[in-house]
């Protein structure tokens, strides 16, 4: 009888695993850390004050909704954060991996649909730019509670890349989780001298057919090349700055699609395809099968070499008219049930501790949200000695050659207008 | 219990979960794809959504590609079946070993298939490495594109990889389930090797390979995880675009996602339809005749 | 117009013997009969004729040219199978037409002969039907038609009434005897029942375990059995042991005269049917005359079988007419009569 | 001289794709999954690592937790079922009734129709009674795909089955359980344990039914795994794939002589 025996033992792995899976249940022994509220901002809606924030958080389960594609990230969420917030608040958070953003976008909205008001399934998104826009209008967020978290005041709320997600005012409706800027990246063992400007890119990639492509927007890494490529065939990024205007894009964007149509016989499967993922261009660069890849993370390119899927001669660069930077966020559904623990995870993330692990290249390599000038001197020296991986590039270097993000609109149009200008013969 | 509603009672629970789950599911998304909720407050009735995704060029693209892997999946993994469950079909050395490796991908899921046919095809992949050993090609480039392609070849691949021991052990199920008299009787009656298999063994075989090409077909119509593994981003086929509209953060995408879905279930419908049809003519003209 | 024979044929399957050393003629357009009880391998000999089953040792001639090289599908040795084995998907007048089909015969010659052939096996009309709407018997003789319409050179039929009712059997066992008087066609029938045999074939073939124990017109299987277990298979129940002389024969029971016969003298056993057995007066006029003690009486309707006890411990069985039974009750002393012309010696 | 004829056959080319084409999906998976640095066009990895299977092992992968909830999602659906099939299986098998034909269809739609499209068009009730992100909703919704196959399966068991053994088992005295236990269920214990494996396969490899109704809280092993196949790390990707087939190919192991010995559950496809 292996057959009784064989699924006996099944059954008891699945009793083992889901008893490990029980939420430990931490009984009022938790001493809550003194922290108080940044001065002079109201309290978020239905909360008297931070303590009672706290209080109410304890036990609660905060099921963040993030996208779940780097075992680097989703290890530093579900190890590092989830353990923080579990000894020091009694939270328990439970990261649930997406593989795109309005995945969640339309899960809230579905529940709101349907009537679900009050007890909803997210409590926490990893958001920004076109998904923010989204839930913002249609009023699937709760707040403003970001300003009123104690770790708010290491954030400099004045810098317009902190308190605007593309072009929309954060409002407290969102809470800064970090900062990324888009790099371009290369195997110096192939390239020896890598283009510095666009221009420079294009002439190599007409010199080098079948060796360069970028992921299909709306992939967030390939939208963000694309943008590049329409700053560069408008004469510069001032030229779409400010509200959506669609006759200023029937204007200005055909000489975009015609640089990117252009190129597009040089690409790699002459452009009748494109990777459908980041991911997948990562794939592509790793095997040599084109010669750049790109990432909306200047320190991705070293925790690749330093997991060995790139290889180590593997550098980054970017351009000298400057590339994409933008903040992502973190932000609660109208309808979760959980808001408390949401905000508290939410100020841990912001917490100079959290912002510092974040920012080591070995967990994860983010860019650090807080502004050095109003952190106390020790953290600052920390900040300072987050060693480098050997493909980054120096924050001097990144923050001489930043490029604003325009607003969501835009994006939404550009990426559109791509599927049907550039990607459709 | 009484007899005559003794067969009704053994299937209420059955029927209470096809007609609840899935009839409800099916005539939710029709009722939903002319945005009819009641429950929702909503009672207007229209037909926006299939006007809107019929005028898209990029539905009928999907339709076509997704109609070309069904159709090519389908007629490859039945043809190769046939001929593995004739090669299994007798015992010789080693019969059961081999006939364990034939059964051996039925439980691996079409992900792992999918993952598995990536590494092996993409143009960096194993035999892309192969074939650079051998010196056949020189960059990746050169290798043909088999994964992410225009013909969705990789994907018809996996499909390929996947039914074919799905419909061959049916197959094989068939023919050992009539044995080989008949073929003995028609070769005493004088027919050779070729003709035994065209006026026996496959008219023997043809209902089995109707039955399970309908299934493999209507699996490759509707099926989701592969294509997006293994299929260019655009067209993409049917399911994907159906899935990609219904969580799309514009929600009056949705009910273009469910005009799709009834869309491919109207065709899959209609198409199996015609097939059966088709294959039962002859026997239904007799029928008819007596 | 073929004749079939049989030379030393054997056929094993690994390491069973089904067939050893059968040599047999089965003359041109007769009917012959294998018969013996199932598994003694009648039907390996059919198929092997049929090119179905290869020959471990042996030939199979016709009319004096070895057949082996030639493949199952152009020897022409056409079977009938036991279990009809009609093509489910085909009609019956496809079916029937099979044969000409594989042969290339134009469409509109096979529809015609098939017409033909279902009425010459009294089914015209049939042929738009299904086999699975038929019954048994129809379907076997759907089946006889398919086979016909090839014009076999030899007709092999595998127990062709072993699935039909007795009534069907009857009307079966006629047409198949009409029809192979008709076509004068060599068949070679499988069977397992004696009364079949005897009733179809001209001549008859008895196997027991793979061998041949008697070949012979059927009369010679009552008359003349060739062994003890020939003559048991034909229903003889009646023993006696003893040793021959001349054309006597000396018993426990007595001395008993027997009519003239090539048995060579020497110890024998001496069977006579219990048919033959003969209840009479005791005077003494008849020769062969016993005596003998009722053990029991079965009524059988048209008869009463009576078992009876000679000396200490011979037995014979006779069968009398119920109303001459009723004056013998068990228990009582009978005189037999055993006519010498129906005592057959068996070496 | 007969065993090298055997070999030149065409048939022995035949089975020789067989292997071949079966197993060759899955050298480059156990390549990956103990590879690090294996770039184009290094045929074999540049260096071995276990860094893949540590992950996959280690607690913060979540692999163990997902594991739990794949085989309690497939021994649920699978004991589920079978319970609702076995009645229907036996009903379709046995007896002739009015509407036969159109209850036989009903319940083999799902296996044409997409069963994504019903799941999608259901989705708002679920969501409205609370049926999404729990594992119940999850087992609920992979009834559809899975229950056809079951009743399909045993129906043709029941065709072949002759119930008067049940009532000659009655007429010894056996209770209606005891008839069950002792009569019906070794009769049809082979095709229970293929319906069984089909159900728990089927369950076990449903990706987009389990995310959309799980809500992406019910990570069971394919959600995990395609979250990986879209992270490009092939080394994880690789394992956790690896990881994923290991059950499925222990039950085929136990129930691979009913699949092959017992044509009357599986010839229930081909009379569909």
């Amino acid at each position: 009888m292996k057959k009784r025996n064989l699924i006996l033992l099944w059954l008891t792995a699945v009793l083992i695993l889901l008893a490990a899976c029980q939420p430990t249940e931490q009984e009022d022994t938790i001493n809550l850390p003194a922290e108080s509220p940044a001065p002079g901002v109201e309290p978020p809606p239905g909360f008297a004050d931070w303590d009672a924030v706290l209080q109410a958080a304890q036990g609660q389960t905060v099921n963040f909704y993030m996208w779940g594609g780097s075992d680097l990230i989703n290890g530093w969420v579900t190890g590092y954060v989830a353990d923080a917030v579990q000894e020091r608040y009694g939270v328990t958070l439970n990261m649930v991996p997406v593989a795109d953003g309005p995945e969640y976008v339309n899960k809230v909205l579905g529940e709101q649909q349907a009537g679900r008001d009050e007890d909803g399934s997210v409590d926490l998104v990893w958001v920004n730019g076109e998904n923010y826009r989204t839930m913002r209008q249609a009023e699937l967020l709760y707040g403003p509670f970001s300003e009123y978290l104690p770790n708010s005041i290491y954030v400099n709320w004045n810098d317009p890349s902190v308190a605007n997600d593309f072009g929309l005012s954060v409002d407290g409706y969102e809470a800064p989780y970090g900062k990324a800027q888009f790099v371009m990246i290369y195997d110096s063992a192939k390239i020896e001298n890598p283009p510095t400007t666009v221009d420079e890119l294009l002439a190599w990639i007409q010199a080098n057919p079948g060796l360069f492509t970028y992921p299909a927007p709306p992939d967030f890494t390939g939208s963000a090349f694309v943008r590049h490529i329409c700053y560069h065939a408008v004469g510069g990024y001032e030229n779409l700055l400010g509200e959506f205007d669609q006759a200023l894009f029937d204007a200005q964007l055909p000489a975009c699609w015609d640089v990117l149509n252009q190129i597009e016989p040089f690409l790699w499967r002459e452009g009748q395809t494109y990777p459908e993922s980041h991911t997948r261009h990562q794939e592509l660069f790793a095997n040599g099968e084109v010669y750049f890849d790109m990432a909306y993370n200047p320190a991705e390119a070293s925790s690749l070499v330093e997991n060995g899927r790139y290889p180590e001669t593997t550098r980054t660069f970017v351009f000298d008219e400057g590339t994409i930077a933008n903040t992502h966020y973190v932000a609660i559904p109208y309808n979760s049930p959980n808001k408390a623990a949401a905000m508290v995870v939410a100020n841990f993330l912001l917490s100079p501790e959290a912002q510092l692990s974040k920012a080591q290249p070995e967990n994860w390599g983010d860019l650090p949200v807080l502004d050095p000038a109003l952190l106390g001197a020790e953290d600052q020296a920390a900040f300072n000695a987050i060693p480098r991986g050997v493909a980054t590039l120096s924050t001097e270097e990144l923050a001489a050659n930043r490029l604003p993000e325009l607003q969501a609109p835009w994006l939404t149009a550009i990426e559109q207008a791509w599927e049907t200008a550039v990607l459709q013969p | 219990m009484p007899t005559r509603l003794r067969p009704y009672l053994l299937l209420a629970p059955t029927l209470a979960v096809i007609l609840l789950l899935f009839g409800g599911g099916v005539l939710l998304a029709l009722m939903q794809s002319v945005g009819y909720l009641p429950f929702l407050g909503r009672t207007e009735i229209t037909l926006d959504a299939y006007r809107a995704i019929l005028q898209q060029a990029a539905f009928s693209q999907s339709f076509f590609l997704t109609l070309w892997v069904a159709l090519a999946s389908t007629a490859v993994s039945t043809l190769l079946a046939l001929v593995c469950a004739l090669a299994l079909r007798r015992p010789f050395r080693g019969h059961r070993l081999i006939t364990f490796i034939f059964q051996l991908n039925i439980p691996i899921p079409h992900l792992v298939g999918a993952v598995g046919i990536l590494f092996l095809f993409s143009q960096s992949g194993f035999l892309a490495r192969l074939a650079n050993l051998a010196g056949l090609i020189s960059q990746p480039a050169d290798f043909p594109a088999i994964v992410f392609d225009p013909w969705a070849i990789g994907i018809i691949l996996e499909y390929v990889w996947k039914t074919t021991c799905f419909t061959g052990l049916i197959l094989l199920a068939t023919l050992q389930g009539v044995g080989n008299d008949l073929e003995t009787a028609a070769q005493n009656l004088g027919a050779n090797r070729w003709q035994r298999f065209r006026y026996v063994t496959l008219p023997l075989l043809t209902p089995s390979m109707v039955s399970a090409s309908v299934l493999v077909f209507a699996f490759t119509f509707g099926a989701f995880e592969v294509p997006l593994v293994l299929g260019q981003r655009f067209p993409s086929m049917l399911p994907v675009l159906a899935y990609r509209s219904y969580v799309d953060i514009d929600l009056n995408a949705r009910p273009e996602a469910m005009a799709m879905n009834v869309i491919i279930t109207l065709l899959i419908g209609v198409l199996i339809f015609l097939s059966t049809c088709a294959s039962r003519t002859k026997r239904c003209a007799v029928n008819g005749e007596r | 117009m073929t004749k079939v024979e049989l030379q030393q044929l054997s056929k094993q399957f690994g390491e069973v013997t089904a067939v050893s050393h059968v040599s047999l003629t089965a003359p041109d357009g007769r009917i012959t009969a294998l018969l013996g009880p199932s598994g003694c391998g009648k039907t390996t000999i059919l198929k092997t004729i049929a090119g179905l089953l290869t020959p471990s040792s042996g030939d199979v001639l016709f009319n004096g040219r070895s057949i082996l090289p030639i493949p199952a599908e152009k020897r022409n040795a056409v079977m009938v199978f036991q279990n009809h084995l009609l093509f489910p998907y085909l009609s019956v007048g496809e079916n029937v037409g099979f044969g000409l089909k594989m042969r290339g015969v134009e469409a509109a010659v096979i529809r015609q002969k098939v017409e033909e052939h279902l009425a010459m096996v009294q089914l015209p009309g049939l042929a738009n039907r299904r086999p699975n709407e038929l019954s048994g018997g129809q379907q076997q003789r759907v089946a006889l038609a398919r086979a016909l319409i090839v014009e076999p050179t030899v007709l092999l039929l595998d127990e062709p009434l072993s699935n039909l009712d007795a009534h069907l059997r009857e009307e079966m066992r006629q047409l198949i005897r009409s029809l192979q008087r008709a076509l004068n066609m060599t068949t070679i029938v499988v069977t397992h029942d004696q009364e079949e045999a005897v009733l179809l074939a001209d001549q008859i073939g008895l196997m027991f375990d793979g061998k041949l124990a008697q070949v012979g017109p059927p009369s010679d299987f009552y008359e003349r059995p060739s062994t003890r277990q020939v003559a048991s298979f034909f229903g003889a129940t009646n023993f006696l042991v003893g040793e021959k002389r001349g054309n006597v024969v000396e018993t426990a029971v007595g001395s008993l005269q027997i009519a003239p016969n090539p048995i060579a003298d020497g110890p024998v056993q001496l069977t006579i049917r219990p048919e033959h057995v003969q209840l009479v007066p005791a005077d003494g006029r008849l020769p062969n005359q016993l005596c003998a003690t009722v053990q029991e009486a079965i009524y059988a309707g048209t008869h009463t079988r009576l078992r009876l006890i000679l000396g200490s411990d011979t037995a014979l069985t006779l069968l009398t007419s119920p109303s001459a039974a009723k004056t013998v009750g068990v228990g009582t002393a009978v005189h037999l009569h055993l006519p010498p012309d129906h005592l057959w010696p068996l070496p | 001289m007969t065993r090298i004829k055997q070999t030149l056959q065409p048939r022995t080319l035949i089975l020789a794709a067989i292997v071949v084409g079966v197993l060759l999906p899955f050298v480059p998976l156990l390549l990956w999954s103990v590879s690090f640095r294996w770039l184009y066009p290094s045929v074999l990895p540049e260096s071995l690592s276990l860094r893949a299977w540590q992950y996959v092992f280690s607690p913060r992968a979540e692999v163990l937790s997902a594991l739990g909830y794949s085989t309690l999602v497939a021994l649920l659906v699978t004991a589920l079922s079978i319970l609702i099939g076995l009645p229907a299986g036996r009903a379709l098998g046995l007896y002739k009734f009015r509407g036969k034909t159109a209850v036989r269809f009903l319940i083999l739609a799902p296996t044409i129709v997409p069963t994504l499209a019903a799941a999608m068009g259901i989705h708002v009730l679920f969501i409205r009674y609370g049926l999404v992100d729990n594992v119940l909703g999850v087992v609920l919704v992979h009834l559809i795909p899975v229950l056809p196959y079951v009743v399909l399966i045993l129906s043709g068991v029941f065709a072949n089955y002759n119930p008067d053994f049940e009532a000659q088992a009655q007429t010894l005295g056996a209770s209606a359980w005891q008839r069950f236990r002792h009569v019906t269920l070794p009769t049809i214990f082979p095709a229970l344990m293929v319906a069984g494996l089909f159900a728990f396969i089927i369950s076990w490899s449903q990706y987009i039914l389990t995310l959309l109704i799980g809500g992406g809280q019910v990570v069971t092993l394919p959600v995990l795994l395609f979250s990986f196949v879209s992270s490009g790390d092939n080394a994880i990707t690789a394992a956790l794939s690896l990881v994923f087939i290991a059950p499925a190919l222990l039950f085929l192991l136990a129930t691979a002589r009913y699949l092959s010995g017992n044509q009357a559950s599986l010839g229930g496809f081909g009379k569909l």
